[in-house]
């Protein structure tokens, strides 16, 4: 390349730079024709956790076409719902900056998403202090209704419930099948949402006699997970309990699988274990593991099968518990913005709040959807299924409670093979 | 009993860490470049590994004639293309910095023409041997990483026969030790650097193939093993082929053993602290040559 | 330089500041705002690299570090003793100089190669660490889950303002504050001394410079500085995440907005940093809605294209446009990079 | 009567087995030009190394100025009025040429202005103001070393060690360099300079110490060295005996 070419090329380069900053500033979002109620969505739609903001979109693009075509909002003569989805590429700063242009820019009403409990913290400030409703479908960090936030609704349960149902139910499963239950053993990703469920533990599980013997925090996307399983198989706990993202958990569970780690049971904590992926990178190692999750395709709960069919033939597959609160949650705001009859963020508020749905698409997710004073949803609906094979396919088999276990599905109790 | 099937394990993640490591300190031997890209390239090989793994089902060791190559090329065109443009602009600078940079830049594109292309979900190549273990009496191992091992120690060697006796071997490592004595002695610099970043792009379609079977394929994978390889390549001594196999075992020793004792996100503060004293101790390395650092 | 010559350029430099003073008049979307901030901080960040990265040439990719130990520990004397950030930056500022000295001591005799190395394992072995401590005695650092900085609303003592425009005008400010030191120390003994250290080693050395001492010092000063960058995205974000802020992204984004912008330069970095930030924010504005990934690979194919076709940076069209515009006044001739020692 | 300026005793260094310097002995006045020859790989780069303390004398010691500076580093040695210039030069690349000189005029001033000035002034001597504004990577040969000498003159050192200053200019340049370094002696300035070119060394300097194999074999003035046998089986071979001395 001679010299004069480098030259001109870089010269090109920069005006294609300058181009692209005039376009920028220029292009101004066109005016609205038809009456729209525009909301945004943050998600992490670029690394790592990037599958699962795909999933969120999604559900969501059903939910809404689902409502736009039955009327949309009729207290505001039938506006149709338009979402403008954000990528927050996981990290809290761009979760900050994207909170203030959809506010800002998009003037949206409200804002709902963002998956992470660490993008979710920093965002739902921002909506605060703009005092615009934030509806966070999925983080379950507890810290994030527990500031004292007016304008920020969660759907998702708290981290910490999920560990006191885990702990009914090992406790429960120990009784039934008198397999006294003393040690447990604790595996867990070493973020936000991991140290969050550590703390519930250390909480629930010594309140029900049973004694932690392994702490074991391993950096997300480790290289190896080898050491942390042949720990845990001299350790031996009763029951091993794990929190984990979708690579790690099939890399754990395969390990396990390798070095055959028999305990009483294996439980994850949603999250990786309930990604729609993870069984089929763990494939049959993920036998018999339990996991707990706020809804199963098999859950029974009245719709629940068919918007799972029509999910399933519109995008390829299942939806997981995450893709469940994403959809009920499109239809928790368009039942409030029926009631506010306005898109007045106050008044989206004041109806968020006395929000108390009984019937309808939200059946799927929670028999009955009520928020406390601090937002939180109420009754978290969880249950725990066991992958189990059903004629010869592995499937999650909602086990526990009785009243939402699906029906003729049995537990088994303890891990086949245990030398206990 | 545990104990050994601990230095089992940790033996072969760190031939692993070593196959992935060769390819980078040949670089750095050669170029004296730091292939920041390394990551990356090592993400599009096990991308590549695993489509045709899946599209063909041949047992992804056979595929090492099919990726190697193909790896070779687009190592050889990185550097035709992006590196040696900026190497020529720095050709009197002792130490060709915006190299390193331009390399980080690749390292972004990459990965971000995968997640375009091969989307973002987690994959992975499930063989007759993925979930099993290979029992020596008492020592349990996994057989995939087991034989990763093997083909760590088998490729190792032969690269090392290679560079020591073929003709190309001699040319790369005369350019390594003097660019300019080899250009007087008839040794193509460009063709020779173009070769040398093939090869070690070509190195990582190996380590690539041999860690499907047992590990994930995304998008961001490269960067998992991207630290470690640059720690394993210090430790060795940059530039050395045995350097870089030894110091990758040790470091996967380091890591299944201390994971034993503290947690298992200590023992990567441990392995940080490693490096950092060989760095401050003995910069070379084990077996890098004193005054080349 | 003639005397038409010295007004021209400080007529232009007056108008341009009161331009950027009167900014916010005409920019009343706080969203653009913030992003013009974000780009000023980027442009600020990268100038404070550059002292160490671009005039002594020592390939720093771990600078994260110093962003990080600033914003910690003023967001934890305010959290726990309601130290006004205002005081707790100088103790940030002064931890990041001390950390800076323990890192150079020992890594600036290695090669560039090296330091660039250590560098990055040491940033990576923070982050790690950063992760791992919920809190040290009574002093929360929030581990991985983040530390947030404590509400009080709108008082200007905490650094927490409800609207945008104050903290337009503290990164302005702070940018003016960088360009001064930059262009005071590359006039100075000591900018001479680091462009000759970076051109050659041994030659400096035989010109009685202690090449580990010059660095050190470049490199306490980058750390300084760079170190008050992240108090103030602190106090923009008021959230701290141990990744976010310590992590190869603000470490490698710090050194690509340099090198575009023409490192080495005074003026380079901040170019560099409005354009690039701008850019990047402006691909995500429209695409990153769309193809995953998409706005990050022409991020990087920008910064690959820019370091291969122009490695000495944007600043040097810049210049090239300058000259030519200047020679048409009389100028007494081309004069080739005759003030500014630039270089990659 | 003359000061003693640089003394080397026993002066001797080993790179593994290589005995590269062995105990060279030698006294330099203030004001002398002294010559420094001897056939390639005598190590006569590595005794400036020594000097100038690139290396750590295995024995020996290094005293200047009647203070003893053995095992010094570079940058202090060079604060002690000791400048010196490389075999191979090492310009500063991106610097002009004005700038170049002044990273060592800032040795005695830490004021850009003082530091300018003397830069010009050594600048205007050595001829190079012509090209004050280009970058020292554009300079040709001879300029360029002309700028190594212009450096280390801006330290203003007491004692200028040249390392083949001449090596690669053609016959003009190097009777304008021989000029040049005879008005830089006569202005005060200690000379110890490694030459090939034996014509120029033979017109600066007053005392030649030959070295081979790391010894010295010979010192005395130009005449007493050409004539003795050693030296000339050692370095100047038969070709120079049928020269015209």
């Amino acid at each position: 390349m001679k010299n004069k070419g480098k030259r001109f090329l870089g010269l090109l380069l920069t005006v294609v730079m300058l181009l692209t900053l005039v376009v920028g500033c220029g292009g101004q979002k066109s005016g609205t024709t038809t009456k729209e109620v525009k909301m945004g969505t943050i998600l992490p739609l670029s690394g790592s956790a990037a599958p699962l903001g795909k999933i969120g979109q999604q559900a969501r693009d059903m939910a809404i076409e689902e409502i736009n075509e039955a009327g949309g909002i009729k207290s505001l003569d039938g506006a149709k719902i338009k979402m403008v989805y954000a990528d927050s590429k996981g990290d809290p700063a761009v979760g900050v900056s994207e909170a203030e242009r959809l506010i800002t820019q998009e003037e949206v009403c409200l804002i709902t998403g963002c998956y992470q409990s660490g993008v979710a913290m920093p965002s739902t400030e921002v909506a605060e202090r703009y005092q615009i409703p934030y509806f966070v479908d999925v983080p379950s960090e507890d810290q994030i209704t527990e500031r004292g936030f007016k304008y920020i609704f969660r759907l998702a349960e708290k981290t910490s419930w999920r560990n006191l149902a885990q702990t009914e139910f090992v406790t429960e499963m120990s009784k039934k099948y008198n397999t006294p239950v003393k040690t447990v053993g604790l595996i867990y990703e070493n973020t936000a949402w991991g140290q969050g469920a550590v703390r519930a533990w250390e909480k629930y599980l010594p309140e029900a006699g049973l004694k932690i013997i392994m702490k074991e925090p391993y950096p997300t996307n480790s290289s190896d997970l080898t050491p942390v399983v042949l720990k845990a198989k001299q350790l031996n706990p009763d029951i091993i309990m794990m929190v984990s993202y979708v690579s790690d958990a099939a890399l754990l569970t395969k390990t396990f699988a390798e070095h055959q780690v028999k305990p009483l049971a294996f439980i994850g904590t949603s999250g990786g274990f309930a990604d729609p992926t993870y069984y089929n990178l763990a494939g049959d190692a993920s036998e018999y593991f339990f996991d707990i999750s706020t809804w199963e395709p098999d859950v029974n709960r009245p719709s629940s099968k068919e918007v799972n069919e029509r999910f399933k033939a519109k995008y390829g597959y299942g939806m997981n518990a995450e893709a469940v609160k994403a959809y009920a949650g499109m239809y928790v705001i368009a039942d409030a913005l029926e009631r506010a009859g306005s898109t007045e963020p106050e008044k989206i508020r004041e109806a968020f709040a006395a929000t108390d749905i009984n019937e309808g698409a939200t059946q799927m997710y929670a028999s009955q959807t009520k928020f406390d004073e601090t937002g939180q949803m109420i009754n978290a609906p969880l249950v725990i299924c066991q992958y189990q094979k059903v004629n010869g396919k592995m499937e999650r088999v909602t086990v526990w409670p009785e009243k939402e276990a699906r029906v003729g599905s049995k537990i088994v109790w303890p891990y086949p093979g245990v030398a206990k | 009993m545990g104990f050994l099937s601990v230095v089992a394990n940790g033996l072969s993640m760190g031939a692993i860490y070593g196959l992935i490591a060769l390819g980078l300190t040949l670089i750095f031997g050669i170029m004296k470049i730091i292939n920041f890209a390394q990551g990356a390239l090592l993400m599009l090989s096990m991308m590549i590994s695993y489509w045709l793994w899946a599209a063909t089902g041949l047992s992804p060791y056979i595929l090492i004639i099919i990726v190697a190559p193909i790896m070779f090329v687009v190592g050889y065109l990185c550097e035709r293309v992006l590196i040696k443009p900026v190497l020529d602009e720095q050709k009197d600078v002792r130490e060709p910095v915006s190299v390193l940079l331009l390399t980080a830049a690749l390292a972004i594109v990459l990965e971000n023409l995968a997640l375009m292309v091969f989307g973002a979900d987690y994959v992975m190549a499930k063989t007759s041997f993925s979930d099993v273990t290979i029992a020596f009496g008492p020592v349990m191992v996994s057989a995939a990483r087991f034989y990763g091992l093997m083909i760590a120690l088998v490729v190792a060697g032969l690269f090392y026969l290679f560079l020591m006796y073929s003709q190309t071997g001699r040319n790369l490592r005369a350019t390594g030790q003097d660019r300019n004595a080899a250009s007087l002695m008839g040794i193509d610099i460009t063709k020779t650097y173009a070769i040398a970043f093939g090869i070690g792009t070509a190195l990582l379609a190996v380590a690539a193939v041999a860690l499907i079977p047992f590990y994930y394929v995304h998008p961001s994978v490269g960067q998992v093993f991207m630290t470690k390889a640059f720690i394993v390549v210090v430790l060795g001594g940059l530039g050395s082929v045995p350097g870089a196999l030894l110091g990758g075992i040790i470091i996967g020793l380091i890591e299944s053993i201390a994971a034993q004792y503290m947690t298992a996100t200590l023992t990567v503060i441990l392995v940080y602290a490693v490096f950092l004293l060989v760095l401050f101790v003995k910069p070379s390395g084990i077996f890098g040559s004193p005054y080349e650092w | 330089m003639t005397g038409i010559n010295i007004n021209k350029n400080s007529v232009i430099l007056a108008v341009l500041v009161v331009l950027l003073l009167l900014l916010p008049m005409a920019v009343t979307k706080p969203y653009y705002l913030h992003v013009i901030i974000i780009c000023l901080l980027w442009a600020y960040l990268a100038s404070s690299w550059n002292i160490i990265g671009g005039f002594a040439g020592q390939l720093s990719l771990g600078h994260g570090i110093y962003t990080a130990i600033g914003a910690y520990i003023t967001v934890i004397l305010f959290n726990t003793f309601g130290l006004s950030p205002w005081l707790g930056l100088f103790v940030g500022g002064g931890a990041a100089i001390l950390l800076s000295l323990v890192i150079g001591y020992p890594t600036f005799g290695l090669r560039g190669a090296y330091y660039a190395l250590a560098t990055v394992a040491i940033s990576e072995g923070i982050v790690v660490l950063l992760n791992n401590t919920g809190s040290i005695g009574r002093f929360t650092v929030g581990g991985a889950e983040g530390l947030i900085v404590k509400m009080v609303g709108n008082s200007a003592v905490a650094f927490q303002f409800n609207s945008k425009i104050p903290y337009y005008y503290i990164v302005l400010i702070m940018v003016f504050l960088i360009i001064f030191v930059a262009k005071w120390l590359k006039e100075s003994k000591l900018g001479y001394y680091l462009v000759a250290l970076r051109e050659d080693e041994d030659a400096a050395a035989a010109m009685g410079i202690n090449v580990r001492r010059n660095k050190l010092i470049a490199g306490a000063i980058s750390a300084f500085f760079t170190a008050l960058g992240g108090v103030f995205y602190a106090m923009l974000i008021r959230y701290l995440e141990p990744n976010a802020i310590a992590g190869a992204g603000m470490s490698t984004q710090m050194v690509f907005l340099a090198i575009v912008g023409g490192s080495g330069t005074v003026l380079g970095p901040v170019i560099g940093g409005i354009l690039l930030a701008l850019i990047s924010e402006i691909i995500r504005f429209y695409l990153g809605g769309q193809l995953m990934g998409l706005h990050l690979f022409i991020y990087g194919m920008i910064v690959l294209l820019m370091i291969i076709y122009q490695p000495r940076g944007i600043i040097e069209l810049f210049e090239k446009i300058g000259q030519r515009f200047s020679r048409k006044h009389n100028d007494e001739g081309g004069r080739s990079g005759a003030e500014d020692p630039s270089g990659a | 009567m003359q000061k003693t300026l640089l003394e080397l005793s026993d002066l001797s260094i080993k790179f593994g087995g290589l005995t590269a310097v062995n105990k060279l002995n030698t006294k330099i006045n203030v004001g002398e030009a002294v010559g420094l020859i001897g056939p390639n790989g005598a190590g006569k780069t590595t005794a400036f190394n020594l000097i100038v303390g690139v290396y750590q004398p295995t024995a020996g010691k290094v005293v200047f100025d009647g203070e003893d500076i053995t095992g010094l580093p570079p940058h202090v040695v060079c604060r002690k009025g000791i400048g010196r210039t490389f075999q191979v030069v090492k310009p500063f690349g991106k610097m002009t040429v004005l700038q170049n000189i002044m990273v060592g005029a800032f040795v005695n001033t830490s004021k850009n202005k003082e530091a300018r000035q003397i830069a010009t002034e050594i600048m205007e001597k050595m001829g190079l103001q012509g090209k004050r504004d280009h970058l020292a990577q554009n300079l040709t040969i001879p300029e360029r070393k002309r700028l190594e000498m212009a450096k280390a003159l801006a330290t203003q050192p007491k004692l200028l060690l040249l390392d083949e200053v001449l090596a690669g200019l053609n016959q003009t340049e190097i009777e304008e360099a021989v000029q040049l370094i005879k008005t830089i002696n006569r202005e005060g300035i200690t000379i110890l300079m490694i030459e090939h070119v034996l014509q120029a060394t033979m017109a600066i300097c007053s005392r030649i110490v030959v070295l081979d194999y790391g010894k010295k074999i010979a010192e005395g003035s130009p005449q007493e060295v050409t004539s003795n046998s050693e030296v000339i089986k050692a370095y100047l071979g038969d070709e120079y005996e049928n020269a015209d001395s």
